[in-house]
C-alpha cells in the first residue's frame, strides 16, 4: 500500500467568490486546483509543468498544509492526512517541506540565518534539545554548501542563490523525506540557477529525498525529473516520465507548451514545428465544459465540449493523457 | 425715518444714525424669561416697564406707571398711563401687566423670571408641588393659574398684594422681569421671544438672528421720549476678546465690558472714550458654614485678613474692581465706606485670629472652589497664594465643575472650602444684597448662614414706611454680618464700557447700565 | 494645434539618411546614489542596420535597461547620468540635441517597449486615450481621428473586439494582451528603430511565442531595425542577426547570432551557454558559473569577470581588456584569453 | 564539483545590481535593506543634522519632565501678586507671569504634564491600537468586523469635539484622563495602520515559509509579522507626539485641558495668550517651547521615515 | 458603482448608531454623575424646586434612568432614535427651548461655508506647493515647503488663529481701511478680525485659511512624496518614451496618479477640520457648529451634543462617500472591481 510516500486522491481548491450587499453569498469560485491525483514514490522527483495562474502553487500549498482542500484526500506514506489526530498530523506534516520561489521574500529579513534554519527546531520542540541545534544548524548550512560561521549573518548579506540555499536548509531541518520545490529556480539568474539545481540534485542523492519540483522552465524540469505531470486550469492534463512527455507528448496541450520553448540554438530557426496557440487561458472561476483546453485546441471537435476526457493512457497514448485525440507528436526534435 | 436733522442742536445730542453694539447671545428675549446680561441688554430697548430709574442717581421714576401708592407696604395699588401700545397695537393697560405676571410666575411655563414674583401672595399656589420628592414622569397642575395678590380695578388700575410688607417693592418692578406682555406674546410666547412684540423705544426688525444679530429701529408709536438712534444693531459674540478686535477695526460702536487683559491698552488708546463706573456686583468667597472647620468666624476673619485684594484686583484684573468694604455695593443708597474691618490684608491680626479659633487642621489642604471655564482659578490661584503665605495652609483648586454642577454642588451644600460666587442686585434697593443671601433658608444663602437677629432686622426693614426709615435696619444687619463673614466679599466690578468716535454722547445709567437708547451718535 | 505637428526631421541639422538608423559609441552611465556611485553603463557600443535585429543579452543588472533608457533619453536624472559617449540617429549625436528636439525623435524615429507592460501603462487612462495621444500630439489628429487610428493599431497587434477594448483600462487586459498594447504604442508612429526590453520576461512561453512571432512579423513588414534586451539565450537564438552579450556595463562580446552559439569567444559567454539545462547533458551536474555578479559600485580591477573566470591569469587583474579584441571581420570579444576560450571546447 | 561555499564570503557591503529580484517582482528589491533596516537607518540618522539637533531637543525636554530640579532651583508656586507680569531680567530669565510666579520655573515644571500627557496616550494608542490592529489584520472574519466597526465610530468623531465631550463628561482633568481621551479619539489611526501592514504582511512570503514549517499564530504575529509593521508605526508615533503635545495645549484653551494650580505650557499658553500684545514674552517663551518639542518630534518623525523608507535612499 | 455606493451607505448604519449610542451614553453618564444641566440656567440665583423640576421636564431631562449612575438608557436611546428617524426628525431641544434641528442649521452653513474656503485653500496652495517641491527634490524650493510645512504643523492652531485676527485682521486691516481706494469688500470684508454678517462670505476667507493652515501643511508634504514616487513609475517613463512634453508628462501623466492619496487625505480630513473649526470659530467669532457644540458639551446640553455631533458625523461620513466615489472616479482599478 504504501509504495508511494506521498499520494493525492481527487484533490480539489475551490476558492469561493462571493457577493452581496449586507449578507454574503458564494456565487461562484475559483477553481483553482480540480480534482488532481499524483503518486510521488521515494527518491523520485516528480516534476509539474504548467502555465500561470493553473493551481500549481495552490497544489503546493494544500500538499504542504498551507491551505485546506476543499475535498480529497491526502496520504502521506500511505496515511491519510485528514483522518489523523492533532500530534500525529504535526509530525506527518514535518515529512513535507516546501523551498519557495523567491528567495528574496521567503526569509523573514529580521532574523539571523541561524534562527531562520533554527525555527524549525523552535517549533517543533520535540525534535532536538535546545542545546545541540545550533550545532545541527551549522551543519545544514554546510551541507547547503554554505560556510557555517555565517550563522548570524543576515539574508540581505547574501545573494540569491545563497539565499535560496538558506531555503532549502530550512526544509532540510526537520530530516523531511519530501520536498516541494515551488518554483525554486525561476526568481534566479541563469549563472546562478545551475547552482541550485545542482545542489537540490547533490541534496536528493544523498539524502534519498523525493521531490516534487514546480517550475514554468520546461528544460529545467526536463533536466531534473523523472516523472512530470503537464496542468492546464486547475486539472493535470498529461502525465508520464520525463521521455514519454518531452519526447512523445500526446496531449496538444503540452505539444503546444513544448513547442514554445525557445531553443538557445540558432540553426534550429526556422526548423522547428513551432505551434502557437491562440487566445489566452480561460478564468479558473469559469471553465469550458468538457475538456478545459479545447477552446484553445485546434484538435477540438464537438465530443470536446461535451464529454470530460479522463486522464489514463488512450488509444494513441502509451502513457495518461486526458485528450480524445491524443497522439504522439515530436515537437522538440521536429528538425531533425 | 425719525429724522432729527431738522430739530436744533441740543445738549442731549441729536438723533440718528446706527449704533453698533456689542452684545453676547442672549438667552431669551422673552421679559419673562431673560435674566442675563446680553438678554437684558436687549429686552430694555424692547420693553418699557412702570418704573425706571434716574440715569445719575438711579432712583426710581415712573414711567409707565401714573402713580404706585400704598399705605401698609402690603397692598400697593398702581395706576397705568393711557395711551401706550405694544408695537402689535394691543394696549399697555392694567391686563398687560397682570397677565405677563401670571404668566412668569406659572411654574410649568418655566419662566425664569418667575422667582421675581414670589413676594406677590399667592405665588405658592402656582407652583407644581412634588408630592412624593423624587419626580413622577408628570408633574401635577399646580393649584392656581392666577396669582390671588394682582386684581384689577379698571382698565388701567390694578392691585398688588404681597405676602409681607415690602417698601422696596416700587424699586423693584423697574426690572425688566415685570415688563408688561401683549396678549398675542403669551399666547405663542415662543415665537414672542424670536418676534418679541415690545412696548418700549424700539421695536424688532426682523427677528432674532441667533448667534449672529439682532436688528431693532425705533418705534414710531411709542409715545414716551424716543430712542436717538435709528437703529440699534446688536451684533452677538461668543468671545469678548473677538469683539474687542472688531471693536478696534472700526465696526462696533459700543461694548459695554472689556476682555480684562485689554484695559491697560483701551485705556492708553482710547482716553475718554473709556468709561469707567463703580459697578454694583460682588464677587465673595462664600464659606460653608455647614463645614466643621468654618464653623468658627475667627477661622473666617483670618482667612479675610490674609488677603490683599486690591494686589490681586491689580495683577489679575489690571485694576478694574474696587475692593469691597461692605456687603452693600458703595453706589447704592445706603451704602457706607469701610465698615469692613476685615477686609483689609492684616497678617499679624490674621494670625492671631487663627490662633486664638484653635489653628488649622495640620496637613489638611484649603479645598478653594470655583466654576471651570469662567476665568476664576486665576484670582483664586493668588487667594490661595496669599492665605499660604500669611497663614502657612496649604491650597488645592477645585476649578473642574461645569456651572451647572457647580451650582448643584451649592444647592446641596456640599462645598469642602470656601467657594466663589457672584451677586448682582435684582433691583436698586440695598436689601438685594442682604436678604436672598444671608437670611435663614434663603434660596441663594449658600453659606447657610443663619441668625435671627439678622432675619429680624430684615424684617424690621421690609416694614418700615419709607426707604430712608428702612435703611438704618439694614444698616445694623450688615454689621452683624460684617462681623460674622458668612462669605468674604472680595470686590465690586467697575463698569467699563468704550465707544467709538461716532458716538456723540455717551449714556451709562446708574442701575441698568449702558442705556443704548439715550446714546446720540455723531451726525454728519 | 501641437508644437510637434509634422514633424520635420531635415530640421535637426546633420541628418544623413543614409547613415546607420541608430550607433551607439563608447557609452557611459553612472547612477549617483548615497551608497557610491554605480557604473551601470561603461562603454557600451554597438550599430544597427536597416532591418537588422540586434540582441543584447547579460545577466540581471548588467545595465541593459539602463543603456536601453540612454538612447531613449528617458534615464531619471538624478541619480543617473550619462558620462560619456555618442549615441548616433542617422549620423546625428542625440545627446548634443536640445531637449525639444530630441523629443521628436523619441516615439517617431525610435520607439521602445518595456518590460513590465502592466506598470508601464498608465493605470488611469483607457488604452485608447494612451494610444491616440500619440496621434494627437504628434500628429495634431482630432480625438476622433486618433480613435480610430487607435482602433486599426490595436487590430494590428491582433487584439480581438478592438472597438470595444479601446475603451478599457490596462488593467481589463491579460498580461499578454498589454503586451501587445505596448507594441501597439511603439509602432503607433511608424519608428525606424525599435527598442524591446525584455518583451516577453514576464509572460508564459505559449504566450512569449505569440509575442515573438507578433514581433517578428511587424518588423518584417516594416523593414524596422530592432533592439532585443533579453536574458533568455532561448529567444535571442530564434530571432536575432547580431548579439551584444554584456556583463557589468560592457559590451564583452559581440558577434553574429551562429558564430556566438557555436563558439563564443569570452568565458561568461561560454559560461551561460553551458549552464543551460540541456537535454543531451540530462543527469550530469550541469556546469555553473562560479561566484556573483560584480556590484556596480565596486567594478573589480582589470577585467570585471576576472573573479569568477576559469580562464583568468595576472593580466587579467590588472589590463582591462579594452579595446576589444577583433576576434574575426564581424566579432569582437573583450577576453585576453579569446583564442583559448574559443578553440576549448 | 562546484566551489560554492567561497562565494559567501566575497560578498561585503549590501549587494546592488547583481543581486537585484527577479523581473517578476520588481517591488521586492526594498526588502534586501530590510534586515539592516534600523542598523542602517541609525548610521543615517546618525549623520543627519536636523535629527540630531531634534534629538537633543527632546533629549532636554525629556531631562526637564524627568528632572526638574536639575534645571531650577527655584519653587514655581512660590508666587506673589506683586510681582506680576514683570519682564525677564537675569536671575528670572522668564520674568514673572501673571501671579508674580517665576515663568521659567514654570515652563521648567510644566514640560512634565505635557510629556506624560504625549507618552501615555501614544503608548496606549501603541499598545492598545496596535494591538486590536494586530488582531483584526492576522484574524480577518468577524474580528475584524467588529473591530472595524468600533474603530469607524471612533473616527468618526472628529478628534476636538470628541475631546470636548469626552472630557466635559469626565471633569477629572488630570494628565491621565487626557491622555486616556487622546488615546480613546485616536488608537483608530494606528489600528489602522497595523492592520494594513499586518493584511498586507500575512501573506508574505516568508510568513507562509514559516506557516509551512509548522509556526503558530503567536509566533507568526510576533516573530513574523509585527516586526515589520513596526517601523511605519514607529514613524506615525513620533509624529502623534508632538501632535499630543499640541493637543494638549489646545484642549487647555478650549477650557477642557489641565486646569490651575497645575503647571503645564498648555496653562501657560492659554492663561497668557490675551497677553500676547501687551507683554508677548508671556506667550512667547512657552510657545516657543511647545513649538520647539513638536517640531522636534515631527522632523525626528520625518528622518526617521527617509531613513527607513528604502525607497527615499 | 451603485453597488458600491450602496454598500458603503449601509456600512454607515452601524456606524452612525454606534456613534450616536456612544455620544448618548456619554452624556446620560454626565447627566447622572455631574446632575441637572438645567440647573445652570438660573445661575446664582437658586430656582424654586418645582420651577426647576418643571423647565427639567419640559426639556426631557426627566427621565427617571437619568438618575441612576452608570445605566445606558436604552429607553431613552430608542425614543431619541424613535424621534430622530421619524417623519419629521426630532433632535430635542436646547436650554433655551430652540431645537436643535433649527440651532444645527442656523449653524451649519457658515461652517460648511468655513470648511469649503478651508478645503479650497488648503487644495489649491497645499497641492501647488507639493507639486512644486516634489519636481524639485532637493532644491531650495522643496526645502522651503519641507520647512515652513512643518513648522505650520506644530504651531497649535489657536496661537496661529490669534496672531492672524491681531495681525492681519486688525493691525493690517486697520491700514487698508484707512486708504479710501481699497474696496470695503477687501478692507472691511476679507480682512476684518473675524465674521461679519454684512460680508458673509468675504469675512469667512481668513478664518477659513487659518482652518486650512494644518491641512494645508500635510496636504502638501502628502502632494510632494507623491509625485515623487510618481515621477520614478514606470508609465511616467512611458510617456517621456513618448516624446510627449514635459508639461503633459507631468500634467497628465504623473498628476492624476499623484493626487489619489491626497484626495483620500482631504476627504478624510473633512472630519478633523469640523473639529478645527471649534477653535478657528471661537476665535474668529464665526457662529457655527464648533461653538455650538462647545458650549452646548460645557453646558451639558446632551440633546445639542448628540444632535449636532450626530449631523456632523453624517456630513463626514457623506465627505468620505463622496471621496471614496471620486477614488473610484480617478482610480479606474477600483471602479470596476
Ligand atoms: N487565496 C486565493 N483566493 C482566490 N483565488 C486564488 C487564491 N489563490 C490562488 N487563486 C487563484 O487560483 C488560481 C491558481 O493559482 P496558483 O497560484 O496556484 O497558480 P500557479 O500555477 O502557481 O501560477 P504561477 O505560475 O503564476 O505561480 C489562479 O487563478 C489564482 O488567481
Ligand atoms: N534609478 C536608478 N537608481 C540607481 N541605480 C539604478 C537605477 N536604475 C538602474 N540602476 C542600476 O543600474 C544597474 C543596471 O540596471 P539595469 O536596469 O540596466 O539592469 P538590466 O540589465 O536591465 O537588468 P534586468 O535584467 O534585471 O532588467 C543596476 O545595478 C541598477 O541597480
Ligand atoms: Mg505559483
Ligand atoms: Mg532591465
Amino acid at each position: 500500500m504504501s509504495d508511494y510516500v506521498l499520494e493525492t486522491r481527487d484533490l480539489v481548491k475551490h476558492f469561493p467568490l462571493s457577493q452581496g450587499i449586507v449578507f454574503k453569498k458564494q456565487v461562484g469560485a475559483v477553481r483553482a486546483v480540480d480534482g488532481i491525483n499524483l503518486q510521488l514514490r521515494r527518491g523520485e522527483t516528480l516534476g509539474i509543468v504548467g502555465e500561470s495562474g493553473c493551481g500549481k502553487s495552490t497544489l503546493a500549498r494544500m500538499l504542504v498544509g498551507l491551505e485546506t482542500p476543499t475535498s480529497g484526500d491526502l496520504f502521506v506514506q500511505g496515511k491519510n492526512m485528514a483522518k489523523m489526530g492533532g500530534a500525529e498530523r504535526r509530525r506527518g506534516r514535518r515529512n513535507i517541506q516546501l523551498v519557495m520561489q523567491d528567495p528574496y521574500t521567503s526569509l523573514n529579513p529580521r532574523m539571523t540565518v541561524g534562527d531562520i534554519v533554527g525555527e524549525p527546531f523552535e517549533v517543533h520542540t520535540d525534535v532536538l534539545p535546545r542545546d545541540k541545534r545550533r550545532a545541527r544548524v551549522q551543519e545544514l548550512l554546510a551541507l547547503v554548501g554554505l560556510n557555517p560561521d555565517h550563522i548570524n549573518r543576515y539574508p540581505h548579506q547574501f545573494s540569491g542563490g545563497q539565499r535560496q540555499r538558506i531555503g532549502i536548509a530550512r526544509a532540510l531541518a526537520l530530516n523531511p523525506e519530501i520536498i516541494l520545490c515551488d518554483e525554486p529556480v525561476s526568481a534566479l539568474d541563469v549563472s546562478i540557477q545551475a547552482q541550485v539545481i545542482n545542489l537540490l540534485e547533490k541534496l536528493q542523492d544523498e539524502l534519498g529525498l523525493s521531490y516534487i519540483f514546480i517550475a514554468h522552465d520546461l528544460s529545467v524540469v526536463r533536466h531534473i525529473a523523472d516523472r512530470v505531470a503537464v496542468m492546464y486550469l486547475g486539472k493535470v492534463v498529461e502525465i508520464g516520465t520525463e521521455d514519454e512527455i518531452y519526447e512523445n507528448p500526446t496531449h496538444p496541450y503540452t505539444q503546444a507548451l513544448l513547442s514554445a520553448v525557445p531553443v538557445p540554438d540558432p540553426r534550429l530557426r526556422g526548423l522547428r514545428d513551432q505551434i502557437v496557440l491562440t487566445g489566452d487561458v480561460p478564468s479558473p472561476a469559469n471553465p469550458p465544459s468538457g475538456c478545459r483546453f479545447r477552446t484553445r485546441c485546434w484538435k477540438a471537435q464537438d465530443i470536446c465540449a461535451e464529454k470530460e476526457p479522463v486522464l489514463e493512457p488512450q488509444a494513441k497514448s502509451p502513457h495518461p493523457s486526458a485528450c480524445h485525440f491524443a497522439e504522439v507528436r515530436d515537437v522538440v526534435h521536429a528538425a531533425e | 425715518s425719525g429724522g432729527g436733522n431738522d430739530s436744533s442742536d441740543d445738549a442731549a445730542g441729536q438723533a440718528g444714525g446706527e449704533l453698533r453694539i456689542y452684545n453676547a447671545e442672549p438667552a431669551f428675549l422673552l421679559p419673562s424669561a431673560g435674566d442675563d446680561e446680553p438678554s437684558l441688554y436687549v429686552i430694555r430697548q424692547l420693553y418699557s416697564q412702570l418704573v425706571k430709574y434716574n440715569a445719575e442717581t438711579g432712583a426710581p421714576e415712573n414711567d409707565l406707571a401714573e402713580s404706585i401708592e400704598s399705605t401698609d407696604q402690603k397692598l400697593w395699588t398702581i395706576k397705568v398711563k393711557s395711551g401706550y401700545t405694544f408695537d402689535n397695537g394691543e394696549p399697555v393697560n392694567a391686563d398687560a401687566f397682570i397677565r405677563a405676571w401670571n404668566f412668569a410666575a406659572y411654574s410649568p411655563n418655566g419662566q425664569n423670571n418667575g422667582y421675581f414674583m414670589k413676594k406677590i401672595a399667592g405665588f405658592k399656589d402656582l407652583q407644581s408641588t412634588d408630592p412624593d420628592g423624587d419626580g413622577p414622569k408628570k408633574a401635577p397642575e399646580p393649584k392656581a393659574k392666577e396669582l390671588s395678590g394682582l386684581k384689577k380695578v379698571d382698565d388701567l388700575t390694578f392691585t398688588v398684594e404681597l405676602d409681607t410688607p415690602f417698601s422696596g417693592f416700587p424699586t423693584t418692578i423697574g426690572y425688566p422681569g415685570f415688563s408688561p406682555m401683549a396678549k398675542a406674546c403669551v399666547d405663542d410666547s415662543e415665537k414672542c421671544n424670536e418676534t418679541p412684540i415690545g412696548n418700549g423705544r424700539y421695536k424688532i426688525e426682523g427677528s432674532w438672528q441667533h448667534n449672529v444679530g439682532i436688528n431693532l429701529v425705533r418705534s414710531d408709536t411709542y409715545k414716551g421720549e424716543p430712542g436717538k438712534a435709528d437703529k440699534l444693531t446688536y451684533r452677538i459674540f461668543a468671545d469678548v476678546d473677538a469683539a474687542y478686535a472688531s471693536f478696534q477695526s472700526g465696526e462696533l460702536d459700543v461694548m459695554y465690558t472689556l476682555p480684562p487683559a485689554r484695559y491697560k491698552e483701551a485705556k492708553s488708546q482710547y482716553g475718554d472714550r473709556l468709561f469707567e463706573l463703580a459697578g454694583d456686583s460682588l464677587t465673595y468667597v462664600g464659606m460653608p458654614i455647614y463645614n466643621d472647620a468654618f464653623k468658627k468666624k475667627e477661622i473666617r476673619q483670618a482667612l479675610s485678613l490674609a488677603i490683599d485684594r486690591q494686589s490681586i484686583i491689580d495683577a489679575v484684573f489690571d485694576g478694574r474692581q474696587a475692593p469691597a468694604t461692605g456687603f452693600i455695593a458703595p453706589s447704592f443708597q445706603g451704602a457706607r465706606e469701610n465698615v469692613c474691618q476685615y477686609c483689609k490684608k492684616d497678617v499679624e491680626k490674621a494670625k492671631a485670629l487663627l490662633a486664638a479659633a484653635g489653628g488649622w487642621p495640620a496637613g489638611q489642604k484649603l479645598t478653594l472652589w470655583a466654576n471651570a471655564g469662567a476665568g476664576h482659578d486665576q484670582w483664586l490661584q493668588a487667594v490661595g497664594d496669599q492665605i499660604k503665605a500669611a497663614l502657612g495652609i496649604d491650597y488645592e483648586l477645585k476649578v473642574n465643575l461645569q456651572f451647572a454642577q457647580y451650582l448643584e454642588t451649592a444647592d446641596a451644600k456640599k462645598f469642602t472650602g470656601p467657594f466663589r460666587l457672584g451677586w448682582g442686585p435684582d433691583y436698586p434697593y440695598l436689601e438685594t444684597f442682604l436678604a436672598p443671601l444671608y437670611s435663614t433658608g434663603a434660596d441663594s444663602n449658600n453659606s447657610t448662614y443663619a441668625n435671627p437677629e439678622f432675619d429680624s432686622l430684615l424684617t424690621q426693614g421690609d416694614g418700615a414706611n419709607s426707604i430712608d426709615e428702612a435703611i438704618p435696619f439694614y444698616q445694623k444687619a450688615e454689621d452683624l454680618i460684617l462681623e460674622d463673614l458668612p462669605v468674604l466679599p472680595m470686590w465690586w466690578r467697575k463698569e467699563a464700557a468704550v465707544y467709538s468716535e461716532n458716538v456723540d454722547k455717551f449714556v451709562w445709567n446708574k442701575v441698568s447700565d449702558a442705556d443704548y437708547g439715550s446714546i446720540s451718535l455723531k451726525q454728519n | 494645434m501641437s508644437t510637434d505637428v509634422n514633424v520635420k526631421m531635415d530640421a535637426i541639422p546633420g541628418l544623413d539618411p543614409n547613415a546607420m538608423p541608430l550607433q551607439v559609441k563608447d557609452l557611459h552611465v553612472e547612477f549617483r546614489t548615497r551608497n557610491g556611485i554605480a557604473h551601470a553603463v561603461n562603454g557600451v557600443s554597438f550599430d544597427l542596420q536597416p532591418g537588422e535585429t540586434r540582441a543584447i543579452l547579460g545577466e540581471s543588472g548588467c545595465g541593459k535597461s539602463v543603456t536601453a533608457q540612454a538612447i531613449m533619453g528617458i534615464l531619471d536624472t538624478p541619480p543617473g547620468f550619462v558620462t560619456g559617449g555618442e549615441i548616433l540617429y542617422r549620423g546625428v549625436d542625440l545627446l548634443k540635441l536640445p531637449e525639444a528636439q530630441r523629443r521628436k525623435v523619441r516615439a517617431n524615429k525610435i520607439a521602445m517597449i518595456f518590460q513590465d507592460a502592466l506598470s508601464a501603462l498608465n493605470p488611469v487612462f483607457t488604452v485608447g486615450f494612451q494610444l491616440g495621444e500619440l496621434f494627437r500630439k504628434h500628429r495634431g489628429m482630432s480625438r476622433k481621428d486618433a480613435k480610430a487610428r487607435s482602433i486599426e493599431l490595436l487590430d494590428l497587434v491582433k487584439i480581438p473586439a478592438a472597438r470595444q477594448r479601446v475603451n478599457e483600462y490596462p488593467h481589463q487586459f491579460s498580461g499578454g494582451m498589454r503586451q501587445r498594447v505596448m507594441i501597439a504604442m511603439a509602432l503607433a508612429l511608424d519608428p525606424e528603430v525599435l527598442i524591446a526590453d525584455e518583451p516577453t520576461t514576464a509572460l508564459d512561453v505559449t504566450v512569449q511565442a505569440q509575442i515573438m512571432a507578433l514581433l517578428a512579423e511587424l518588423q518584417r513588414e516594416r523593414n524596422m531595425s530592432l533592439v532585443l534586451i533579453t536574458h533568455d539565450m532561448g529567444v535571442v537564438a530564434d530571432v536575432a542577426d547580431r548579439i551584444s552579450v554584456m556583463y557589468a556595463g560592457r559590451v564583452i562580446e559581440e558577434a553574429p547570432v551562429n558564430d556566438i552559439y557555436a563558439s563564443p569567444a569570452h568565458p561568461y559567454t561560454k559560461g551561460l551557454l553551458e549552464s543551460i539545462p540541456r537535454l543531451d547533458l540530462k543527469g550530469q551536474e550541469l556546469s555553473a558559473i562560479k561566484g556573483l555578479p560584480p556590484v556596480l559600485t565596486n567594478i573589480p580591477r582589470g577585467c570585471a569577470f576576472n573573479p569568477r573566470c576559469r580562464y583568468a591569469q595576472d593580466v587579467c587583474r590588472h589590463d582591462p581588456p579594452v579595446p576589444l579584441y577583433q576576434v574575426s571581420s564581424a566579432r569582437t570579444a573583450a577576453c585576453h584569453f579569446w583564442k583559448e576560450v574559443k578553440g576549448d571546447e | 564539483m562546484s566551489d560554492l561555499t567561497s562565494a559567501g564570503t566575497a560578498i561585503g557591503g549590501a549587494p546592488v545590481g547583481g543581486d537585484g529580484p527577479a523581473p517578476e517582482t520588481p517591488e521586492t528589491g526594498g526588502k534586501d535593506h530590510n534586515a539592516s533596516l534600523w542598523a542602517d537607518a541609525r548610521r543615517q540618522l546618525v549623520r543627519d543634522p536636523v535629527f540630531m539637533l531634534s534629538f537633543l531637543y527632546v533629549l532636554v525636554v525629556g531631562s526637564m519632565a524627568a528632572f526638574p530640579s536639575l534645571w531650577t532651583s527655584q519653587d514655581p508656586r512660590a508666587c506673589s501678586t506683586d510681582r506680576s507680569r514683570i519682564p525677564p531680567s537675569g536671575d528670572h530669565p522668564f520674568g514673572f507671569d501673571i501671579l508674580g510666579c517665576d515663568y521659567y520655573s514654570h515652563a521648567i515644571y510644566g514640560a512634565r504634564p505635557s510629556m506624560i500627557i504625549a507618552i501615555m496616550a501614544t503608548g496606549a494608542m501603541v499598545l492598545i491600537g496596535g494591538g486590536l490592529g494586530l488582531l483584526a489584520g492576522y484574524y480577518g472574519g468577524w474580528v475584524d468586523t467588529i473591530i472595524s466597526r468600533v474603530m469607524d465610530i471612533f473616527l468618526s468623531l472628529p478628534f476636538l469635539l470628541g475631546a470636548i465631550v469626552f472630557l466635559t463628561v469626565i471633569k477629572r482633568q488630570n494628565p491621565y484622563t487626557i491622555a486616556m481621551v487622546l488615546f480613546l479619539l485616536t488608537w483608530p489611526v494606528i489600528a489602522r495602520i497595523i492592520r494594513g501592514s499586518v493584511i498586507s504582511g500575512k501573506d508574505l512570503d516568508y510568513v507562509q515559509a514559516a506557516r509551512a514549517v509548522g509556526a503558530g499564530n503567536g509566533r507568526l504575529m510576533f516573530r513574523h509579522i509585527l516586526p515589520n509593521a513596526i517601523a511605519p508605526m514607529l514613524v506615525y508615533a513620533t509624529i502623534v507626539l508632538g501632535a499630543f503635545v499640541a493637543a494638549e495645549a489646545t484642549l487647555t484653551f478650549l477650557g477642557v485641558g489641565l486646569q490651575p494650580p497645575a503647571q503645564s505650557w498648555g496653562i501657560m499658553i492659554s492663561v497668557h495668550q490675551v497677553y500676547f500684545l501687551e507683554d508677548p514674552w508671556l506667550l512667547l517663551f512657552p510657545c516657543g517651547l511647545l513649538v520647539g518639542t513638536v517640531l522636534s518630534f515631527i522632523l525626528m518623525g520625518d528622518a526617521l521615515r527617509d531613513a527607513l523608507d528604502p525607497k527615499f535612499r | 458603482m451603485g453597488r458600491y455606493v450602496i454598500r458603503r451607505l449601509l456600512q454607515f448604519i452601524p456606524t452612525v448608531l454606534g456613534t450616536m449610542f456612544l455620544l448618548h451614553y456619554i452624556t446620560s453618564l454626565a447627566i447622572q454623575f455631574s446632575g441637572n444641566p438645567v440647573r445652570a440656567i438660573f445661575g446664582d440665583r437658586t430656582p424654586p424646586p418645582a420651577l426647576l423640576a418643571a423647565v427639567t421636564e419640559r426639556l426631557g431631562y426627566g427621565d427617571p434612568c437619568l438618575d441612576q449612575k452608570g445605566n445606558p438608557c436604552f429607553g431613552l436611546f430608542l425614543d431619541r432614535m424613535q424621534k430622530i428617524f421619524s417623519l419629521n426628525p426630532d433632535f430635542g431641544v436646547n436650554l433655551r427651548l430652540r431645537p436643535v434641528t433649527e440651532l444645527v442649521s442656523d449653524a451649519l452653513p457658515y461652517t460648511l461655508k468655513l470648511l469649503v474656503i478651508a478645503i479650497l485653500f488648503q487644495s489649491i496652495v497645499g497641492i501647488a506647493a507639493g507639486v512644486w517641491a516634489g519636481l524639485r527634490s532637493g532644491s531650495f524650493a522643496d526645502n522651503l515647503v519641507k520647512i515652513s510645512t512643518v513648522f505650520l504643523i506644530s504651531v497649535p492652531i489657536f496661537v496661529l488663529g490669534l496672531v492672524v485676527r491681531e495681525f492681519v485682521g486688525v493691525k493690517f486691516g486697520n491700514v487698508l481701511r484707512g486708504q479710501e481706494w481699497i474696496p470695503e469688500v477687501i478692507s472691511r470684508g476679507v480682512f476684518s478680525p473675524g465674521f461679519k454678517p454684512d460680508y458673509p462670505l468675504a469675512s469667512l476667507i481668513i478664518p477659513g485659511m487659518v482652518l486650512g493652515a494644518v491641512s494645508l501643511a500635510t496636504t502638501a508634504r502628502l502632494t510632494r512624496t507623491s509625485i515623487m514616487e510618481n515621477l520614478r513609475a514606470d508609465y511616467v517613463r512611458t510617456a517621456r518614451a513618448k516624446g510627449l512634453a514635459n508639461k503633459r508628462v507631468i500634467g497628465v501623466h504623473t498628476l492624476r496618479n499623484s493626487l489619489i492619496p491626497v484626495i483620500t487625505f482631504i476627504g478624510v480630513d473633512i472630519g478633523s477640520s469640523m473639529a478645527g473649526a471649534v477653535v478657528t470659530e471661537t476665535i474668529f467669532n464665526v457662529p457655527g457648529i464648533g461653538r455650538l457644540v462647545t458650549l452646548a458639551a460645557r453646558t451639558g446640553e446632551s440633546s445639542v451634543v448628540i444632535g449636532v455631533v450626530t449631523m456632523l458625523v453624517l456630513v463626514v461620513l457623506i465627505a468620505n462617500l463622496l471621496v471614496d466615489i471620486l477614488y473610484a472616479v480617478l482610480d479606474p482599478r477600483i471602479r470596476y472591481e
